[in-house]
């Protein structure tokens, strides 16, 4: 399991190679991109913030139990913050599987969590010149336990 | 006791910090810390969701958590990553 | 679109930046990989055969009839015959989109249909040194017209 | 009239040949294709499916395709991609 945030470029090919081993027979790279619009605004740029050490961590449990649930071999995520430009790769998850079901399966959950649990904002600056920090997803917070 | 408070995104921007430490007595509630802390967003405490996202040594927690001294908590705006 | 059948390693970066385009926010790579065990027995080697007009005729075909269906940008499928081993990348599905769900779509779809309808077969060598040609799905022929 | 027709995999294997010419009456259909390539298959005539699938000028055809002077046709195994 390997799992980053980076101000740098997430060398893509470099976690296809990390993630597979002699038993997998699917690998699967899913690369978020920053595009050129958002509800019909044109987006020049892009700034992402972290809570970095609670986010490594989240990312991490959220790996952890997505190889608990799913028959997957390595798992790698690396998510990028900073200055973005569109056509930037902004997150990349790689899952390494001795077949394919598994792989969609996992790769598919983990970035929905990732977008819906870790501590990470984007600032989205607009052709037009506006920039505002992008909505959002609430996580989830446990209740809390019984006296 | 005191515990460390993060801001982070557009809490950031309406609280003008990105951390204060808060001095708050022992056994106090996360609660009471939110409470403490949603007065000092003054004109903005308007823009504030009614149920803030609270997050105490880098894990989400209920409101009824008892905080310690030494404690770090974070406000964790609605999350945008991906 | 761009659907190639080759003899040569597959650059699966150059399909990511191939499919990618400033409008889409994902791109999804599915590869393939020689697995080192099949049905409980070690594989060592694979021979990948092809009809390849055929396969690249119908690999087109199944491109655009899942771009008709799902919001995706640009497709592409590279799938490699000759002589692969363990470790070798033998087909990458590399599908960009506006949107993640879309291009999740579109990419199961696809490397179903691959299996399923090209013209393609793989012959096994094992460790133990037996050699078979790998069973296979048997593609749908369409019903003849009504005179 | 004269189509070409074409063995891969283990078709090849049973054939003993990537390609055959064969010489059909005029307007014979794809079955009676399927029946002449069967008795050559000989003593192994007996591992080939029932339902042969098999494609004419590229395309997956039904037994009752009526074939013309020239086409290609090509005895298709299952199939193992990906």
């Amino acid at each position: 399991m390997y799992c980053i945030v980076t101000r740098d470029p997430i060398d893509t090919a470099g976690l296809l190679r990390r993630v597979r081993s002699d038993a997998d027979g699917a690998v699967l790279i899913f690369a978020g991109v920053v595009r050129d619009h958002h509800e019909g605004r044109a987006v020049e740029a892009l700034a992402y913030e972290v809570y970095e050490e609670m986010a490594v961590e989240k990312i991490e449990m959220i790996c952890k139990e997505v190889a608990s649930r799913f028959e997957v071999g390595e798992l790698a995520v690396a998510h990028r913050v900073g200055e973005l430009t569109v056509g930037d790769i902004s997150v990349v998850i790689a899952v390494a599987a001795p077949h394919r079901d598994a792989a969609y399966k996992a790769s598919r959950e983990i970035i929905e969590r990732v977008k819906g649990e870790v501590p990470i904002w984007k600032r989205e600056r607009y052709s037009d010149g506006g920039e505002v920090w992008r909505d959002g997803a609430v996580p989830d917070v446990p209740e809390a336990e019984k006296p | 006791m005191r515990v460390k408070c993060l801001f982070f995104a557009a809490y950031r921007d309406i609280f003008g910090a990105e951390q204060i430490d808060l001095e708050l007595p022992e056994g106090s509630t996360l609660g009471a810390l939110i409470e403490d802390v949603r007065a000092r967003a003054g004109v903005c405490a308007a823009v504030l969701p009614r149920q803030l996202v609270v997050a105490v040594n880098r894990e989400y927690a209920p409101v009824e958590t008892v905080l310690r001294d030494g404690d770090e908590v974070a406000l964790i705006p609605p999350v945008a990553g991906g």
